[in-house]
């Protein structure tokens, strides 16, 4: 039972990591239709500034903060200099334009940073909580709340707010957003800065406990790309639960089945769930219209 | 008689071939040549697919690194020479692509992307984690092709890197060949009509999911191939051929050439091949440099680098 | 952007020097400065660096300068193979250095032989210089050098079950390999095995099995990277009371520091001198090389030095000292005083090469260390 | 005997019902006109003949086959073919090349003679191209057939899409809107091209908006209106019915009169 328990509380930790990625994914992509590849980087931004503004003498709140705006900034900036000027771009082309973007932040990064690897103290210690047997460390409930904040802020934002329904009319018809009066390119911006955001604040959050270097990115990139798949591109809630479940699959096969198979497990899992509901768990039915 | 383009461009691929090694300055030029066609190889797989069809794969290293453990494994554990261990390679991809594709390829996009992702990376965690036959995650020896020294005894001396430089680039001509003659037939067609508009394909006739099936099975039998020829050109081959940046790079040579055309995807693996060869003396910027590449091509290039070049051109001559 | 304009300086000034200064002695290296392995190939690029520019301001060797021909082949055995090919037929050079990972080193040595240039690899497993090629060499310890040395030292402590967690990557997929070969020697049986990937976040799942498993009474986790700092802070989370023995993957300082003093508390390893530099006594033949390394590196470099640069440092120490004693820089005659290195001191151990052992290190070169308090100290 | 019979057909999208029990038959060489407002269901009701959309109920039967929901592709070889209300052009090919794949079910073959360029291949894509461009000469197109297909004009890519579903050589045609965004000139050759297609033979359905092309060339019309049909009969007696002069023509007609 405490060994359930304990399976339970790492899956939920890593899941939460997986979550906050992936919530990234779907803001740019309730946008832009747009994958961005490089959501992965700004989790390493998000981690590594804090690491060097911290070094260099910021108090951690402080440098947390510098980190999620330069991210954002940064975010905006792929935004206009990227993704806008590819507007109309078959899926492929931009598969390629943000791995180009991820693979250019991650070689500034090493210039700009270095390539060791780093981690900064965890917000309120680290002395194990014991819940039924099992431990989890203080950090990971930060994690884990921090996934939940962000998607309720997300889920009001979009449902109660007049801009998130901005957003979510632009990704539901581009043209008729324009026609009703909203500044489509205003929503892109903001969803690109929100989303580089809610990245880097992933990295600050996750940094005690993973680590982070210069090329942590790719790795959270594909497993936060196949958590929203598995949820359903675009929609908050398919982020929450496909990474939670991504994070749960993981470590159940790690406990109970074998711990070198258990990524394959959850691909494994993913391509079971595309062919019985093409669109992910929740994700929006598509007729096509001719 | 008149030139077609296919003609043209199997001419102009046929001389480049022969006629660069002239100025080769040593034999390292060699390498890189042989490595630009076995990579120009796998891409071609893309164009069909890709180019022609207009399916997203993130998974095709996988095939290439079946096609490489086929040539590592077979001749060891099943006495097979290396060139059938070739075509056993081929085989098994055909099939795994036959069964895998069946239920991705329903899929569309971003979907179908995590889907052949899904694919690829699980062949490279089998490729890592069966040890007892893989060898695991270090890598395995590949046994010599041996067409070498049997051309060898017919009195052709050609030193390594001259024997395959000339064998894969006569792969790659016959793979262009087989990729341009699709082109203009009935099933090209076809293929590039589900690309247009797949509902209208559907209602003249296409049955779509036989020939994104077809076009997947053919596109992972040449990554199976290049694979194969990879692993025994460098006779050792660890697991990252099967990838994710591995399929990332095919992806990335055939659209930044021009997934389109023939020439323009090997262009694209030339460019992507050559890349890190030109950038060492900036090793510490090359990472930043491909990542600009990437994005300004596709940015301002959206057809690829090639056929964008040529319309320059011609454009001018106008 | 400062670090930007400062490093493209940098490289356009030292293009131009190599342009300027012909150098006598060429010599290569292949390393993955970037890349998954990149905590490999990076000190032992700067190390290799930082050698060159000491070597050459002292005079250089036998009165000719040395130029470095350098590449990062970013960890990918396909690229190291073409920059061997590149560095042998078109550099022209008369040894080549690197190969920082299994991979990258098996997929050189077929050039190197082809070739006939000496070829120094800084990679762990045991296949590449077993069965003995000629012109095939190596710095590093083997895998299973350090499976002996934790079991031999797990044996005095009287354990005869134990875990392991290895990273399925190459360094921590090949050690677990090893180790379970040999272990049976040693009288220990392996009662839980555990893996887990280079990138994960926690390991507290795989740790719950091995924490369970029947009359457990140590845990080895060979891996390097982030990995093994992962799975000490969850093993001191799940307070396993078990000891936990690292692999030789993270001997540095920046283990400590990333797993924290705290956890890291008891932890032991096979390390080598270097790590303990400030402690060894005085009269250690060791001594004197790795604390000049040690300063040399970190005055250079600001990082905390470690093992793998002193890979790559024994490397270019018995090259330098090959092409000394041979009076010529010819690939052959270089092999042959390669083979003939005798009695070397380096900063991982003292090498005595032959033709039937082309590493030259015994198990006497490893020292176990264990972390008390935050420091490394010598387990007697 | 008649050639393609719509029997109660309904389809519901998201608990809104697009169409409601829509019954009627097409016989050969006959021209049968659906019209209604907009929104009326119109192309929903072709999607579903045609096998893009799965009715939500009721029945299509061809030649006496029933094939609700059949793909596509498989209603093509059993002779249906049909044009879109917004284009559905292939892109990146040339006119001449999108006319050649409407007979794709007469010149496709083994991949693998397609991949080889074996003589059978070439033959197969020769033939096509023949009849391809004489449908292209047909249709005004063949002055066109080297361009590229995405820089035509509105009409003629229209005129180009007859072109490839007529390619097929159908059973049964269905045309959405094959006169929208059309000249008057164009709207009367498509409309003699309708006749002469109906005259050989070919059972026609068609959406069209152009009421006096509507009222000159059908047969038989079917009137839709909030998915359901409101009146069917020959033009002269939909025109009089007083629910589709309140539906529809009614406000055409304020609009022709006022």
């Amino acid at each position: 039972m405490s060994e359930l328990m304990q399976f339970l509380l790492s899956g939920a930790t890593v899941g939460a990591v997986y979550a906050l990625v992936a919530l990234g994914f779907t803001i740019i992509y309730n946008a832009s239709d747009v994958v961005n590849f490089a959501q992965g980087e700004f989790v390493m931004l998000g981690g590594m500034t804090t690491v060097f503004a911290h070094a260099a003498g910021l108090p951690l709140p402080l440098a947390a903060l510098v980190a999620v705006v330069a991210t954002s900034a940064l975010g905006v900036a792929l935004n206009k200099l990227a993704i806008e000027p590819a507007r109309g771009a078959p899926v492929v082309s931009l598969i390629i334009i943000t791995i180009g973007a991820s693979i250019f932040i991650r070689g500034a990064a090493q210039l700009v940073f270095d390539k060791q690897i780093h981690r900064f103290p965890a917000f309120t210690g680290d002395d194990p909580l014991h819940i039924l047997g099992a431990t989890i460390l203080p950090q990971s409930l930060w994690v884990i709340g921090g996934a939940l904040v962000v998607f309720v802020a997300l889920w009001l934002f979009f449902t109660r707010t007049l801009t998130g329904r901005a957003v979510l009319a632009t990704s539901n018809n581009r043209l008729a957003a324009q026609l009703v009066g909203i500044n489509t390119n205003w929503v892109m911006t903001l969803s690109f800065a929100l989303s580089a955001g809610i990245g880097a604040l992933a990295g600050v959050l996750v940094t005690p406990i993973t680590m982070t270097s210069y090329d942590v990115g790719i790795a959270l990139a594909l497993k936060g790309f196949a958590a929203a798949m598995l949820g359903g591109m675009g929609n908050p809630k398919g982020a929450l639960v496909g990474g939670i479940l991504l994070g749960l699959l993981e470590s159940l096969t790690a406990g109970y089945l074998s711990s070198t198979y258990k990524d394959a497990a959850a691909f494994i899992v993913i391509l079971g769930v595309l062919f019985f509901m093409p669109q992910g768990l929740f994700g929006r039915k598509s007729t096509d219209r001719v | 008689m008149k030139l077609t383009p296919k003609t043209a461009t199997l001419l102009v691929l046929a001389a480049l071939i022969a006629l660069t090694p002239l100025f080769f300055p040593s034999g390292y030029y060699y390498r890189v040549g042989a490595l630009i066609f076995v990579n120009g190889l796998s891409v071609l797989g893309i164009v069909i697919l890709t180019g022609y069809a207009g399916q997203v794969s993130l998974g095709h290293a996988g095939f290439a690194g079946i096609g490489a453990y086929a040539c590592a494994l077979a001749p060891v554990h099943l006495g097979l020479h290396p060139a059938l261990a070739i075509v056993l390679g081929a085989v098994i991809s055909a099939i795994m692509a036959w069964l895998v594709g069946r239920p991705i390829l329903r899929l569309k996009g971003y979907y179908l992307g995590v889907a052949s992702l899904g694919f690829g990376i699980l062949v490279s965690m089998v490729l890592s984690n069966e040890r007892w036959l893989t060898k695991g995650p270090d890598g395995i020896e590949v046994p010599d092709l041996g067409l070498r020294d049997l051309l060898k005894d017919m009195g052709l001396k050609l030193a390594n890197g001259e024997f395959w430089y000339f064998f894969s680039g006569i792969c790659l001509l016959i793979g262009a060949w087989l990729v341009l003659n699709l082109y203009n037939s009935p099933t090209g067609r076809a293929l590039r009509a589900l690309h247009g508009s797949e509902i209208a394909a559907r209602t003249v006739g296409v049955d779509v999911a036989k020939l994104k099936l077809q076009a997947f099975v053919i596109s992972a039998v040449y990554a199976s191939v290049a694979g194969s020829l990879l692993a025994l050109m460098n006779k050792f081959v660890t697991p990252d051929v099967a990838g994710f940046m591995h399929s990332i790079e095919m992806v990335t040579m055939a659209v930044l050439g021009g997934a389109g055309s023939v020439l323009g995807a090997i262009f694209g693996a030339g460019i992507l091949t050559l890349l890190p060869q030109v950038l060492t003396v900036f090793a510490e910027y090359e990472q930043l440099m491909l990542g600009a590449v990437m994005m300004l091509v596709m940015i301002f290039m959206r057809d690829g680098l090639l056929p964008s070049v040529l319309r320059k051109i011609r454009g001018r001559g106008e | 952007m400062k670090t930007l304009t400062t490093t493209a300086l940098g490289t356009l000034m030292a293009l131009g020097l190599a342009t300027a200064a012909m150098a006598d002695i060429k010599i290569g290296a292949t390393v993955s400065a970037t890349g998954p392995a990149s905590f490999l190939g990076d000190p032992e690029a700067k190390t290799l660096e930082m050698l060159v520019e000491e070597l050459n301001a002292a005079g250089g060797i036998n009165g000719e300068k040395v130029e470095l021909v350098l590449y990062d082949d970013g960890g990918d055995p396909n690229k190291a193979r073409t920059f061997a090919t590149r560095l042998v037929e078109d550099d022209e050079v008369v040894a080549i250095i690197g190969g920082s990972t299994t991979g990258t080193t098996m997929s050189i040595i077929s050039v190197a032989e082809d070739a006939e240039v000496p070829f120094i690899s800084l990679a762990g497993a045991v296949e590449i210089i077993e069965p003995v090629k000629p012109f095939t060499f190596k710095t590093p310890h083997t895998d299973r050098m350090a499976c002996e040395k934790i079991f031999e030292d797990m044996q005095k402590r009287g354990f005869t079950k134990v875990g392991m967690i290895s990273g399925t990557d190459g360094f921590g997929a090949s050690m677990q390999a090893q180790c379970k070969s040999v272990v049976g020697n040693y009288g220990i049986e392996i009662v839980a095995d555990e893996t887990y990937d280079p990138k994960d976040a926690d390991m507290t799942a795989q740790l719950t099995n091995i924490k369970g498993a029947d009359g457990i009474q140590a845990v080895l986790n060979p891996g390097f990277g982030q990995g093994p700092s992962i799975v000490t802070r969850n093993y001191k989370q799940l307070a396993i009371d078990l000891p936990l023995y690292q692999s030789h993957g993270v001997a540095s300082d920046g283990f400590i520091e990333l797993a924290g003093a705290d956890a890291a508390e008891g932890v032991r390893l096979p390390g080598t001198a270097l790590l303990i530099a400030d402690i060894l006594p005085e009269d250690d033949a060791q001594k004197p090389v790795v604390t000049a390394y040690k300063a040399a590196f970190e005055a250079k470099t600001g990082t905390p030095v470690g093992t793998f640069g002193g890979y790559a440092h024994d490397a270019f120490l018995i090259l330098k000292d090959a092409i000394t004693r041979a009076g010529s820089a010819e690939p052959a005659a270089i092999r042959d005083a390669i083979e003939a290195t005798s009695g070397l001191v380096g900063t991982t151990g003292v090498y005595t090469m032959s033709p039937e052992n082309h590493l030259g290190l015994d198990l006497s070169a490893f020292r176990m260390l264990e972390i008390k308090g935050g420091k490394w100290t010598i387990v007697e | 005997m008649s050639l393609l019979e719509i029997q109660g057909l309904g389809i519901t999208f998201g608990g809104l019902r697009a169409v409601h029990d829509v019954s009627f038959k097409v016989k050969p060489g006959e021209i049968v006109s659906v019209i209604g407002p907009n929104g009326a269901g119109k192309t929903t009701l072709f999607n579903m003949i045609s096998g893009v959309y799965q009715p939500g109920a009721g029945k299509v039967v061809l030649s006496g086959e029933d094939v609700t929901a059949m793909s596509p592709h498989l209603l093509a070889r059993r002779g249906m073919s049909r044009t879109f209300q917004n284009l559905q052009i292939f892109q990146g090919m040339t006119v001449l090349e999108n006319a050649v794949s409407g007979y794709h079910l007469q010149e496709r073959g083994p991949i693998l003679a397609d991949l080889l360029g074996l003589p059978s291949s070439r033959r197969r894509a020769r033939a096509a191209e023949e009849g391809a461009r004489a449908l292209l000469a047909r249709v005004g197109l063949d002055r066109a057939a080297e361009r590229e297909a995405a820089n035509l004009s509105y009409g003629a890519l229209k005129r180009l899409e007859i072109a490839r579903a007529l390619a097929l050589q159908p059973k049964v045609l269905l045309l959405d809107e094959p006169a929208a965004g059309c000249n008057a000139v164009e709207t009367e050759e498509i409309d003699h091209l309708i006749a002469e297609v109906a005259a050989s033979g070919v059972a026609i359905l068609l959406v069209e908006h152009d009421m006096k092309m509507v009222m000159r060339i059908s047969n038989h019309i079917v009137v839709l209106d909030h998915g359901e049909k409101i009146a069917e009969g020959d033009p002269a007696t939909v025109s009089r019915d007083p629910a589709v002069i309140a539906a529809y023509l009614g406000t055409e007609a304020e609009h022709a009169h006022g």
